[in-house]
């Protein structure tokens, strides 16, 4: 048992924070701050990619042969926890995390050599095709469907909640290629050119009200699309392994460096932030408990993140414990949005449509306050996507305690 | 000791229910928000016509001389409707300042609230002063005959829409004192006013006010010089029973909306529904919705009473619904899922709504301060 | 809509606490503080009841020809309110409100004739055999059996959770008479003198540990006990019914009364607590913001009750509504026996085993203090008899929501 | 940085966990609760025997030297057993005071430790200072050689076992100063001490002792005169420490009786761990035990760091394990049904124990405040 970190890893420590200082501009971390709902416009994205290509750091789950950062355990997680610290923007999942190692694992030679790359280089960018309006939780129901028809697929049906399909060169999709007994059997994963004949995105606005093209989920709609066979993924019918396969990809980020960002942050406006009756919220009981209650679950997470990173790099496998880091890590940080439009109280109130807009006159109230609300109101989605939290729990209750 | 509405209340509650189905379904609702007056003045005029303008008001004044448990009533059923036309901020708020104001006021300035001619709003919070009702850096100088008013006054609700302000302003005393705090009626128009109108989260209007040497007459006066800081807390106080009726009829709809979706929404070849965690979380958003109902009658029951009882009361029920607010609120998200999420359901509005009601006049920290304070 | 009490009623309140300052004695009180499970030895619960019965109070709920107390609906919640204020004792409600309502509803005259006077009266002490070590929330799963043997039942099995049943002296039982295919149907309801023959009563011991005989559970043995004919209740098989019937009349306590006596208590013992920093703890934030939220809790619960009481006396049915009052007004008392452990902190953790031993010397630590940890350990069984709270949840589920 | 324990660690946890399971089953431990002693002597000196009597104590005190990971060790599977026995008492407390002391105090009193000849309790709490370790109305004066002490200190864990007490006083300064806190080591059998002693709600035993005129060589001083505040709060940081080990312990063992028991009940033809509602609260007792692990570890890794990094650590620590303690044992009854409310059964034991925990070294609010003046 042992906290600190070698020599070695100080120094790759202070590499991350040296490339974090002089990419992580002041322009990208003020657009950031101004995002009603995390993202900002894809050439701001694409750029900081880029930087991460160029210094060999863009892909640090893949295997150094596809050019992923060959890092070692430690500095995955040294990596990963100095990008959060900073706020410096997560890379985009869809083509790196998720549909790369499906590709990397299941692909032909020919799909690797066609997409891996243009993903490490982010020339492609790509969006996920999972959920559709009767398939949420129930993924397993689908109902897109993709007809043989020699050497393509007609592909008809919708997929909805997709992320930033409005940048999107290509998506992956579940379809429905066989009627059978079992839902879970019958479904395909293939790849689709969103440049295709037949396919339309709109754009969903949700609660926060960010405005096209900043908006953050579209429904897409496939209207007789046809799908060359070469871009289905390993076998007919066997998407679901899959999806399940790439499911594990999806979990395990560690949540505590971002959220003890926002508790300092919060911190922060906290001390500026005056009570009324001549102190600040700072020195309010009340609010201090709050906020460092919350600290104290992000250090218990924190912690158990590292004893799970300490089991993966010890080599033990780490499976459904992991939802337990979904769980925990999405409820605090609803938790500090919470607490965060406490702390504004009126300045909570007004609506600014598109913060980004280039106004001249100053925002209503405190700059900091200027996305709370909507961070509040777009953080609800944390407990719903990527299996709910109630479904997180249903697994720990199948998986992990045998129920 | 009775708990049952009377017939002509029941009357009144049937009225406004009308109103809402007819005038209020969603897609109007989100039509008025998105207009560029943002309320109907239409509807606002049918309000008068139905003599909902008149409700709190002495029959001497033109009024009908209803009591707290009528307002509780029509903004209760206004809540169901996300009705955003200012009924709290002009007839409650700022009719409650009128309807304790001289004869000469009142003659002057209720009739034309009555009719519909005029909206009202209170401009009160201040940047500095949270929830603090008498943290005023906004003064107020006599000037002979004038008062002169110089102040920032923020996130003023309704206030695009209104013609008279009602402005608290310090007369004497230092920044944070009870005395010295005093009430003026100002033309919107004045001079001197500047306004900044902008939308809000939840699809009202508001304004940051700024007063730069406007000059009052001291015939705009409520009270006596210095001395409005009760009468202030006893208005909020009647406010603050008025947000809870709106939060209780907001918190119906999204109770029996979630229950209905989760009777409908399938997943894992059942409705939802019949998740038992569903169903207890269900169970708990009613429950949450039945002990606020019964703090909005008790606070409105309780308004009449002394000083400390009716500040319990007020506290103790806004702790009661800003609690229910959040977890009604957030629950009903969660359950529906992705769609609880779009903009284009209603859900999402009401829950907006029931959020920015946890914050208005105070929030639980604010209200058990001041429970524990009066205890 | 109006909250006070008419002239009437209010001459009524004042009757009502006269009685209690003249009947409810110090002794009472003081035995009653005591108490580890909030019982007490037979006979000071006889002797009140027995004031009641002079007074004509004893039954409230019972129809007047029955010896019921004629009460308004409003002299009902004011009787009521004003007993709990006090905190003086419940009527042992195993014969006065739950076999009495059976055997008046179900009984033959015989029945009546021979049980009820004795209730009323208190010369017969009752109780419930329902639950079994197999059967607790799910009682129609029950094997204690009674076999037709022509003019007698064989009655054998067990049943568990009788409270005070080593005072009782008739015990109403649901007992198995039929195997069906529907578990609810084949059980009959029957009533059984506890000085048959083949009946064993053993103690249970709870968590606070109060030795026998005032400790509050036991579990009762049936081994081969010949019980009369003429004590089937009703139709043989039909128990299930009358069963259901009773349960009405388990829920719909008013809570608040007793939970505001508590709420005051605690305030009072948190002005005698010093906080080690030179203040006490009624000074203390943290600890009376609790309290505060502690009582307004308990004051949404006493308008939920008034307005159930006011639906009830304009002749409305209140059903599974009700069920809102078991969970909330349990809830809000384990909350409140929280808060009484954490204000008096060390002397929580001293064990009295018996706290009515007349001991020569004083109490360790205050003598307030004496059974507040026995009565939180205790009062776990409040969410978990009587229908569980997640029993109680299914039902207004179901009942009330639809699902 | 690693969280894997090492062979010597994991041989350790071995050799307690063969302990609890041939020595400290439910009867026996029962049995021993029971007994006229309330612990059995023999398990103590088994205890020696195993080593586990020397472990924090220095090579040159005779002791093996080892640090908190291996007493967390010893505890967290201690806090399975429900051991009563007091180790953390006399090794980690007493000890913790002890490893520090004088060479003359050490080599004194650390051997006989070590032999399991010696229990020893600390004796700190005062009626009035609820957690405040500062605040004392013991005194001790100093007359010649000797320190007079008078004063009493309540439910002193393990006294009734002890030969030795360490005992907090006042030597100078106010009632709640920093400074003028003196720690003195007392004979049990010292003229002038009198206890009470009793059995505690979750099988222990406790006394409270009254001091009157007992005289003390001022060889019995621990360290300086007066200046004994830091070290009281750091060894209470340690003791902390080890507290959250036990808590982590009974958590376990709580949270798979409880599943063990939900998969194997049947109400209504299912086993009762088929409901989801009882499954996600099994669920989140699991999250609150992993979490309850991780700030365990925390605390035990920081306890070498400076002051303020530490206080926070085991002020965050117990915030966690108390929420831990609460949410787990409360929910492990409810689970259990009418059988979580026999005594006969080991649930309710831990249900004690873990409550017990909750309060020991101050509870939630007070380790806020700390926190809080820490942060």
């Amino acid at each position: 048992m042992e906290l600190g970190l070698s020599d070695e890893d100080l120094g790759f420590r202070d590499e991350v924070r040296d490339f974090i200082k002089k990419t992580f501009t002041n322009e990208m971390r003020k657009k950031l701050s101004l995002s009603k709902n995390g993202h900002v416009e894809k050439g701001l994205h694409v750029e900081w990619q880029n930087a991460l290509y160029k210094k060999g750091w863009i892909a640090p789950n893949w295997p150094k042969e596809h050019g992923g950062a060959g890092f070692s355990a430690t500095q995955k997680y040294v990596f990963e926890t100095e990008m959060a610290r900073e706020g410096a923007p997560r890379t985009v999942p869809f083509g790196l995390s998720m549909v790369a190692p499906v590709i990397m694992e299941f692909g032909t030679d020919e799909q690797k050599e066609k997409f891996l790359p243009d993903i490490l280089s982010t020339k492609v960018w790509w969006c996920q095709g999972y959920s559709e309006p009767g398939s949420g939780s129930d993924l397993a129901s689908l109902q897109c469907k993709a007809e043989d028809k020699g050497d393509y697929y007609l592909v008809n049906g919708t997929k909805i909640w997709t992320t930033m399909a409005q940048y999107a060169d290509w998506i992956f999709c579940l379809v429905r290629t066989t009627k059978t007994e079992k839902p879970q059997q019958g479904i395909s994963f293939i790849l689709i050119d969103m440049s295709s004949k037949g396919i339309e995105v709109r754009p969903l606005i949700t609660l926060e009200q960010t405005p096209d093209p900043h908006h953050e989920v579209n429904q897409v709609f496939f209207e007789d699309v046809r799908v060359p066979k070469e871009n289905l993924i390993g076998e007919e019918n066997k998407g679901w392994t899959y999806a399940k396969y790439l499911l594990e990809f999806e979990r395990g980020n560690a949540y505590s460096p971002g959220l003890y960002r926002a508790v300092n942050n919060l911190r922060e406006i906290a001390k500026d932030t005056p009570t009324g009756y001549g102190r600040n919220l700072i020195d309010d009981n009340d609010f201090i408990n709050k906020l460092n209650e919350c600290e104290i679950q992000i250090q218990a997470m924190e912690f158990v993140e590292l004893r799970i990173f300490s089991a993966l790099s010890a080599g033990e496998r780490v499976g459904p414990e992991s939802s337990i880091l979904k769980c925990r890590g999405t409820e605090i940080q609803q938790l500090l949005q919470e607490l965060s439009v406490e702390a504004i109280s009126h300045w909570s109130i007004p609506f600014i449509e598109d913060t980004f807009a280039n106004v001249n006159e100053p925002s209503i109230g405190p700059d900091y306050a200027l996305t709370i609300t909507p961070n509040y109101f777009n953080g609800r989605k944390t407990t719903i996507y990527a299996g709910s939290n109630e479904i997180q729990r249903n697994i720990i209750s199948k998986a992990v305690l045998g129920l | 000791m009775d708990f049952s509405f009377s017939e002509e209340q029941t009357l009144l509650r049937n009225t406004i229910q009308s109103f809402i189905q007819d005038n209020y379904d969603f897609d109007k609702r989100t039509e008025i928000v998105k207009s560029e007056e943002g309320m109907k003045i239409k509807n606002w005029k049918l309000f008068s016509d139905l003599g909902l303008l008149g409700l709190p008001f002495s029959e001497d004044d033109g009024g009908l001389g209803f009591g707290p448990i009528e307002l509780m009533i029509v903004v209760e059923e206004f809540g169901k409707g996300l009705v955003v036309e200012p009924y709290i901020q002009t007839i409650v708020t700022c009719g409650g300042f009128l309807k304790r104001a001289s004869e000469k006021q009142r003659s002057k300035y209720i009739p034309k609230i009555i009719s519909g001619e005029d909206i009202w709003a209170f401009a009160y919070a201040e940047p500095q002063g949270r929830y603090n009702l008498n943290d005023l850096t906004t003064k107020a100088s006599k000037e002979g005959d004038n008062y002169i008013l110089n102040g920032y006054k923020c996130v003023v609700s309704a206030a695009p829409w209104s013609k008279k302000l009602i402005v608290s302003a310090r007369t004497s005393g230092d920044q944070r004192d009870e005395e010295g705090i005093s009430l003026f009626i100002l033309d919107k128009d004045s001079s001197g006013i500047s306004l900044r109108d902008y939308p809000t989260v939840d699809g009202s209007r508001a304004s940051e006010i700024i007063l730069e040497d406007v000059k009052v007459s001291s015939e705009n006066l409520i009270g006596e010089e210095g001395k409005a800081s009760e009468l202030i807390e006893q208005v909020v106080d009647e406010s603050i029973a008025a947000v809870c009726a709106e939060a209780i009829g907001a918190m119906s709809v999204l109770n029996e909306t979630t229950v209905e979706y989760c009777k409908t929404r399938k997943q894992f070849g059942q409705p939802i529904g019949k998740f038992q965690v569903l169903q207890h979380r269900m169970v708990d958003m009613f429950m949450q919705y039945e002990q606020s109902v019964s703090m909005t009658y008790m606070v409105n029951l309780k308004l009449h009473e002394e000083y400390s009882e009716r500040r319990k009361a007020a506290s103790g029920a806004k702790v009661q619904i800003c609690k229910a607010a959040k977890f009604i609120g957030q629950s009903a998200i969660q359950l529906h899922g992705g769609m609880g999420m779009t903009d284009e359901l209603n859900v999402g509005h009401y829950f907006k709504r029931l959020s920015m009601i946890e914050n208005l006049f105070g929030n639980i920290d604010h209200h058990l301060k001041k429970y524990a304070s009066t205890a």
